[in-house]
């Protein structure tokens, strides 16, 4: 027998590692994706001050700290009962559009990008260098823009990387007056660069044959359930709202607040990875499979417009309706429609930063709201990559005693190993899998944009553990649930 | 540490049986001879012999140590012995250093254990050898001046013991004259000699004395600079009259059309806007007070101006501010009385009849507004009655203060006396909580007082003081025999408390000197340094330092002028050089150290700097420091370190 | 095996605790021999560092001896002490050190034969504790 | 110049952080060519495996070290590599998943007691996860580490001065490219009333804008952090916690500001009977360890933490 192993997978923020198993006749016997990284944060979480928290668990990832420093916030504004005064809520939601912008930037160009826009570079060539080279004007520009975007984090954010401004009930200071102005240049600024991605898209990246089979073909489509965060007028909003679920039909599963949908979900690990799988209790485990009867769902961009009936912003909206005339379908299965939906949304984004810049009351001086006593909470939030999860119990002394967290990454961690599996598959059909084709496994898994940083914080919470533990012959030795 | 390799020596005592009868000292030497950084060890019979010290500046010699180590007595019996003799074989003295093997070994342990730790402790100093580096005391020169602050009895007597030694003096006194309030005291217990008559030949010699500078009228505005060398502003106010020219004759005060309070009488009297504070005032000469005069500038009256013969008095003088230099200073601002404001429930301020010890004084006194006759503040009479309250506004926590004030038992029963000498037929009452009269001849005194049979001593506390018709009635409870006590009196004198002269913390902060919590100043060590306040160089006397008597203030005074005159004859101020340190390539400047250091010796800018003279060495800086940037000279973080693991590696036992 | 000796690193001010344990001395009071003595100026100086690096050398306990409050020659250092070992105490209990392992003590220089008590108690605490280095307090 | 950064037990924040630079990084990126770099290249354990020995000019590693693979990983690069350096808060100090070390078996925590990390089903015992070392440790507890580019992210600033020295062939052993000083120097609060009076945790209180954080009860580690971040966490209301580590002769950073907090404490108005109000104020430092050890406990809080687990077992 034979085994394929792509080790370290590159360009992703966090570690990944894919098997492949071959039988004697060389057909994809099994295809796995291992995360072999652990941190254990909800370990060391606890007995914290719980207003370190949105500093502490922004290191689970240094790609999307904003996400868990606001979710962390939120979780314990919650905890805490507070109101957040509407400057410091201005102020969380200006940051976080924005990096949403820029986080979604990042991995178009630099870390998903270079397989859409370079196809068929050699490997020593498909990189952020191997773009900026084909593509200089484009590859300066989008380095300009991000650097006034992290520009925008910092100033609010203090920070740009692992931001330390949220506090709970608010934020650490007011914003001044010639900061907004820095930041509504920046914002504009930010809304052209979409405007110019989305060209660039029609233009050099859509026509390609390469990706309209990739888009289309039967490899990359993976039925599953959706989920992700909408507004009353359910379109994506990221910093807040109700979580949205829709089954692989279409059809709407719930719309329950984070508190209520984190009762919808459980979790199922397996040894040989450290990594565990969620699913939606409605269908419960059904395999590692997808499928309208399966548990699975995924999460992010391609998810959030799956939920969403309309974007909240005119180009975005545009550019949605395009998306969906091109499939024709909806929801959306097709794996590598994800890189499109992220355009959408980082379109979307800029458009919202940039209203949220003229707000009067971004720079008012009231950025606390007053706090009750500590107790229980759960802030949800969409991650670049997906919905998130925060949720603490804190003692009376405002120490974290139990910390449980869900991540974009960890969400569609089923959904990933499918994928993998599906081009895996097809790799396999066309003989000896080289460099080349092997890359292909991994377009499929960085179709995600997954951050296995932010998977392997992993530390069991309430959510039901089931591990299954194997002898070599693969007999089950035992059950342990968590 | 140090990249030269180390050269030390050990020197092991037996001191005769008190080591080598417990500890091996033959193992021990032994020992140390394989401790890293040893090239020389030995023992001897007794080390602080000649013999022992010549062995030891042989050596040093002979094997060039490096540093010494001698294993021996506590460091407080022979530090300096073998510094010295290192010194004189050409080792700096602070690369000697002292494990102490007899006190804390062979004194108090037995058996091998006792050799073990010998050998331990030894192996630690040995380290720390390693890591000293030679020192040199710091050196810095003296101004050969001292200032005195305060004209009272402390102030001239300091003034006149710093002067006698040789020493100039600038005597600084906020009021027109010196003498403080010793010059308006009638007669002192418990001898009852009169005051004036002591005082005055004391102020004379100070007006006299050619070392002695009076600046009358005039008061500290700045102090900067530290021990040895301070540098201090003081404002000169103008009193419009030349003490060089006036000749007392006092016509300018008889034409003065102005009348106001006269506060050397406790306001018992009047003065002129001109005036003299009291005949034998030193400076003597009228001074021209400006608040309450006419008006100056523009000149609205100068009738004085024209009636004065000796042309003494100019309108036209200046506020002067002079610039001094000074080695040390003595801080003599005495005391005050509890204001009256405070004492409502005694009917202080609204009976016009009650009134304090020192207004009694006045009305005692010969040369006071009623010539020495007792007469009472409303209407003249002579009180047949009078009653004498102590501790009013002492010992009373919950609503005065809580100390007390030492002197009102003395001087309440010298005031109950000379009222009975003044007044044959009057009646005495004192009201007391118990009488404290430790002192030479004290309370004998008391008892003079308690045996005459017209003064009644009334345990208790007065509750009470009101006015009714002529009346002053007491209200009080007798303790002892627990029955109320009414006395219809026509004066009530209160003993009030003393207080700190006002301004005095004001004072202490220009001079970075601790107050108190009842704002007396603060001694720099209550039992040890009583005399000195915790700022180098700055030394107290009399009751600015808490309640004293006369001989009190007189002794204080004397003593501190002492220790003023010991640190301006050194020809140098050295100073040990074993004191912290920065190192400004790392400070930061964040200031964490200088609230640690009771000295006053860190300053802060972009850096910390430690004043090496006034560094005392406890080193609580450099352990605050959270940096590493202050350090301390040869107690270094990483020399303990060393003597730490050294002192537990197991080979280090060597035994 | 025989039995366990704690070893004790004790940071003496010179003017009160090592003045004390000198007097210990002079009047002959046997104590048992565990604590290394190191004398420094003033409690204050000792810091938290190397109370921690002497139990990381093989110390089974630390002793700190100052002045007793309102008596130190340097009037305050004691004080600062007192709050950084009692704050350090507390971080050693999180870390699951006992706390007993570092002892300050207020020792005055006529308090010899409270010295020698000090040190015997202490050495009895820590046999009942046992050692910190799992082997008989040796490394 | 050939480059290599790799990431062990990381978030990813330090790969990100080379974006910082902004257009300095085409710059950088035109001036060195990546051997090996997950986060931006593809370049496999296998093409790193094949390199010569000392065939690396630079490697950076970030990131904790905290399973048996990122050991072995790094003692290749090692090996590969002339000058390797920590770069960031986990490579140089553990970082905050060295927090973990408080904690005792991590895995089975996670997946539940017995739990095992083990091969597919069927498959080779090679393919199971790494198995995590039993304490999450700084870069320099496992190989020689040359320098350090500190900071959790490190700041552009100091990235910038990195390539400077690299570029200029002048990277001296043992540098830290950051501060000798503490934050503090370049903090422009300003410092009046050193002492502490109480200490306040930053979501009680806002502050004021222009006073030192610590004069106003905020446990703030600037005194004992390096500067080199232009004070960013206090410019942005927010205390110092440290991530550029302890100053040169600071010694073990929490101890040392351990050390200054207590001494501050009513510093000045001390006394008998303050004592029981001092303890009050030093019980509300809550968490010590994740306050004071937040980026350092790996590196300085493990020796004692090690003593504690021996007692644990002794006493067992």
């Amino acid at each position: 027998m034979k085994k394929i192993v792509i080790d370290p997978i590159t360009r992703l923020e966090g570690h990944g590692k894919i098997l492949i198993y071959l039988d004697e006749e060389g057909k994809l016997r099994d295809a796995i994706l291992q995360v072999p990284e652990l941190r254990g944060f909800e370990a060391f979480c606890r007995g914290r001050r719980a207003e370190e928290m949105p500093q502490i668990t922004e290191r689970i990832c240094g790609v999307c700290p904003e996400a868990h420093h606001l979710a962390s916030a939120k979780a314990l504004d919650a905890a805490f009962q507070a109101e957040v005064p509407k400057p410091a809520r201005l102020q969380r939601e200006l940051f976080y559009n924005t990096y949403i912008f820029s986080d979604h930037l990042l991995h178009l160009v630099f870390l998903g990008g270079p397989d859409l826009l370079l196809p068929d570079a050699e490997k020593a060539e498909r990189n952020i260098l191997g773009v900026i080279k084909r593509f200089p004007d484009l590859g300066r520009k989008v380095v300009e823009v991000r650097a006034q975007a992290q520009k925008i984090l910092e100033l609010i954010g203090g920070k740009a990387i692992h931001p330390v401004f949220a506090l709970p009930g608010g934020v650490a200071k007011p914003l001044s007056a010639e900061d907004r102005g820095i930041i509504l240049a920046a914002s504009e600024r930010m809304v052209e660069l979409g405007k110019t991605m989305i060209a660039v898209f029609h233009e050099e990246i859509l026509p390609q044959p390469e990706f309209q089979s990739l888009l289309l073909s039967e490899e990359t489509w993976l039925p599953t359930h959706y989920m992700g965060l909408v507004d009353e007028n359910l379109a994506p909003n990221f910093y807040d709202g109700l979580v949205r679920v829709v089954t692989a039909e279409g059809a709407e599963l719930f719309r329950l607040s984070g508190p209520e949908a984190l009762g919808k979900i459980a979790e199922r690990s397996e040894p040989w990875t450290y990594v565990k799988f969620p699913y939606l209790t409605d269908f419960g485990w059904q395999g590692l499979r997808a499928g309208p009867d399966s548990g699975i769902y995924r999460v992010g961009p391609l998810a959030r417009l799956n939920v969403a009936e309309r974007m909240a912003t005119p180009l975005a909206q545009e550019e949605y309706e395009r998306f969906l005339d091109f499939f024709g379908e909806k929801p959306v299965h097709a794996t590598f429609a994800y890189h499109w939906a992220r355009l959408i949304e980082m379109v979307q984004a800029a458009e919202t930063a940039a209203k949220l810049a003229k707000e009067p009351e971004l720079t008012g001086s009231t950025v606390r709201g007053k706090l009750g006593a500590p107790g229980e909470g759960v802030g949800v939030i969409e991650a670049a990559r997906g919905t998130l999860f925060h949720h603490y119990k804190l003692d009376p002394q405002g120490l974290v005693e139990y910390a449980n967290l869900i991540v974009a990454t960890t969400h569609n961690a089923p959904g990933i190993g499918l994928s993998v599996k599906q081009m895996a598959a097809a790799v396999v059909e066309r003989g000896m899998p080289d460099e080349h084709l092997l890359n292909r496994v991994e377009m499929a898994f960085r179709a995600y944009d997954p951050c296995l940083a932010c998977a392997t914080h992993f530390l069991p919470g309430r959510l039901p553990v089931a591990v299954e533990i194997y002898d070599a012959e693969g007999k089950l030795l035992r059950r342990v649930e968590g | 540490m140090p990249e030269i390799k180390p050269r030390i020596g050990v020197f092991v005592c037996h001191c005769g049986k008190n080591i080598a009868g417990t500890v091996d000292v033959a193992k021990l030497a032994e020992a140390a001879s394989r401790f890293p950084g040893v090239v020389y060890a030995t023992h001897y019979e007794y080390m602080c012999s000649d013999p022992g010290q010549a062995l030891l500046k042989r050596a040093i010699k002979e094997h060039r140590l490096s540093g010494v180590v001698v294993a021996a007595c506590s460091p407080t019996m022979h530090e300096e012995t073998f510094r010295k003799a290192a010194e004189e074989a050409g080792l700096n003295p602070y690369l000697v250093e002292i494990a102490n093997i007899r006190e804390q070994v062979s004194w108090v342990h037995s058996g091998p254990k006792a050799t073990e730790k010998a050998v331990r402790v030894t192996r630690a100093v040995v380290e720390k050898v390693w890591g000293d580096r030679p020192l040199e005391p710091t050196e810095i020169g003296v101004v050969r001046r001292a200032l005195v602050v305060g004209g009272g009895i402390a102030g001239i007597q300091a003034a006149l013991d710093i002067a006698n030694a040789g020493f100039e003096v600038l005597l600084v006194e906020r009021s027109p004259s010196i003498g403080g309030h010793m010059a308006q005291l009638s007669e002192t217990f418990p001898t009852l000699d009169c005051s004036q008559c002591i005082l005055t030949p004391k102020m004379v010699e100070v007006s006299r004395h050619p070392k002695i500078r009076i600046l009358a009228y005039s008061e500290l505005e700045e102090v900067s600079g530290f021990v040895g060398n301070y540098r201090v502003r003081i404002r000169k106010k103008p009193t419009y009259v030349d003490p060089a020219k006036c000749n007392l004759c006092g016509e300018c005060a008889k034409v003065c059309p102005v009348r106001v309070p006269n506060e050397f009488d406790r306001g018992l009297s009047l003065r002129s806007a001109i005036y003299i504070p009291f005949p034998q005032a030193i400076p003597s000469t009228y001074t021209l007070d400006a608040e309450n005069c006419l008006g100056i500038v523009p000149l609205r009256c100068g009738k004085c101006a024209e009636v004065c013969e000796a042309k003494a008095i100019d309108f036209d003088m200046q506020e002067e501010i002079l610039e001094e230099e000074v080695g040390a200073i003595v801080l003599a601002t005495g005391y005050e009385l509890y204001p009256k404001e405070a004492m409502a429930e005694y009917g202080y301020g609204t009976v016009p009849d009650v009134i304090d010890g020192l207004e009694f004084e006045r009305l005692l006194s010969a040369s006071g507004p009623t010539r020495g006759e007792i007469r009472r503040p409303s209407d003249g009479k002579i009180p047949k009655e009078v009653v004498f309250v102590q501790c009013s506004g002492s010992r009373d926590p919950e609503h005065h203060k809580p100390y007390c004030s030492k002197i009102c038992c003395m001087y309440t029963a010298k005031h109950a006396l000379l009222y009975r000498h003044a007044v044959p037929a009057g009646q005495a009452y004192v009201f007391y909580i118990d009488i404290r009269a430790g002192g030479k001849d004290y309370e004998e005194f008391v008892n003079r007082a308690m045996e005459e049979e017209r003064i009644l001593y009334i345990r208790g506390k007065v509750a009470k003081v009101f006015r009714e018709g002529e009346k002053v009635v007491v209200w009080g409870v007798d303790t002892l025999t627990g029955k109320r006590v009414e006395v219809r009196a026509d004066l009530v004198v209160l003993a009030q408390a003393v207080v700190p002269s006002p301004g005095t913390e004001e004072l202490a902060r220009k001079l970075r000197v601790a107050c108190g919590g009842e704002g007396f100043l603060k001694e720099a060590h209550p039992k040890l340094r009583p005399l000195e306040a915790l700022t180098a160089g700055i030394f107290l006397a009399g009751a600015a330092q808490g309640p004293k008597d006369i001989p009190e203030s007189v002794a204080q005074a004397s003593g501190a002028a002492a220790k003023v005159v010991a640190l301006l004859s050194r020809p140098k101020l050295e100073h040990p050089p074993e004191v912290a340190e920065v190192d400004e390539e790392l400070c930061s400047g964040c200031g964490i150290c200088a609230p640690q250091c009771p000295y006053g010796a860190i300053t802060v800018d972009e850096v910390a700097h430690v004043n090496e003279i006034l560094c005392e060495g406890c080193g609580t800086c450099v352990a605050a420091c959270p940096s590493g940037a202050m350090s301390f000279r040869n107690v270094g973080d990483e020399q303990v370190l060393r003597m730490v693991r050294a002192a537990l590696e197991v080979e280090g036992a060597g035994v | 095996m025989p039995e366990f000796e704690p070893r004790i690193v004790a940071f003496l001010c010179r003017w009160c605790a090592a003045a004390g344990a000198d007097l210990a001395g002079t009047s002959r009071l046997q104590y048992p021999p565990n604590a290394i003595p190191i004398r420094v100026n003033c409690s204050g100086r000792v810091e938290p560092q190397w109370v921690v690096e002497a139990l990381k050398a093989g110390a089974d306990g630390v002793l700190i001896g100052g002045c007793h409050p309102g008596d130190c020659h340097y009037v305050v250092g004691n004080y600062k002490t007192r709050r950084r070992i009692y704050l350090l105490r507390r971080m050693l209990a999180e870390m699951g050190i006992e706390p007993e392992r570092v002892r300050l003590e207020w020792i005055s220089a006529t308090e010899g034969a409270r010295f020698a008590q000090v040190v015997s108690d202490f050495v009895a605490e820590l046999k009942r504790l046992g050692p910190l280095h799992g082997n008989g307090g040796r490394g | 110049m050939k480059l290599a950064v790799y990431w062990t037990g990381s978030c990813g924040g330090c790969d990100v952080s080379f974006l910082e630079l902004g257009m300095g990084l085409l710059e950088v990126l035109s001036r060195v060519e990546i051997v090996f770099w997950p986060a931006l290249v593809d370049a496999k354990r296998r093409d790193l495996e094949r390199l010569p020995a000392r065939s690396v000019d630079v490697t950076l590693v970030n990131g904790v070290i905290r399973t048996a693979e990122n050991k072995e990983m790094v003692e290749i690069l090692r090996e590969k590599s002339k000058f390797l350096g920590a770069y960031g808060a986990c490579a140089h100090l553990g970082g905050i998943p060295a927090l973990a070390n408080q904690v005792n078996g991590v895995t089975e925590i996670v997946f539940g007691p017995g739990f095992r990390p083990g091969a597919p089903l069927g498959e080779a015992a090679e393919d199971a996860p790494p198995e995590l070392l039993p304490e999450a440790l700084s870069l320099d507890e496992v190989v020689p580490v040359d320098f350090v580019v500190p900071g959790c992210p490190p700041p552009a600033g100091l990235i910038a001065r990195f390539f400077e020295a690299a570029f200029a062939e002048a990277i001296s052993p043992g540098r830290i490219f950051a501060g000798e000083k503490a934050l503090c120097e370049e903090c422009p609060r300003t410092r009046e009333d050193r002492r502490l009076t109480r200490i306040v945790r930053p979501h009680e209180v806002q502050p004021d804008p222009e006073k030192c954080l610590l004069d106003q009860g905020i446990i703030c580690l600037g005194p004992v952090t390096r500067a080199g971040c232009g004070a960013a966490c206090p410019k942005g209301g927010m205390p110092c916690t440290g991530c550029l580590g302890p100053t040169p002769k600071a010694g073990d950073p929490a101890l040392a500001m351990l050390s200054a907090l207590a001494s501050l404490v009513r510093a000045g108005e001390e006394g008998e009977s303050a004592f029981p109000e001092e303890n009050k104020i030093l019980d509300s430092l809550v968490d010590p360890i994740g306050t004071l050890y937040k980026y350092s406990f790996a590196k300085y809080g493990r020796p004692l933490l090690k003593l504690a687990r021996k007692r644990q077992e002794v006493r067992a």
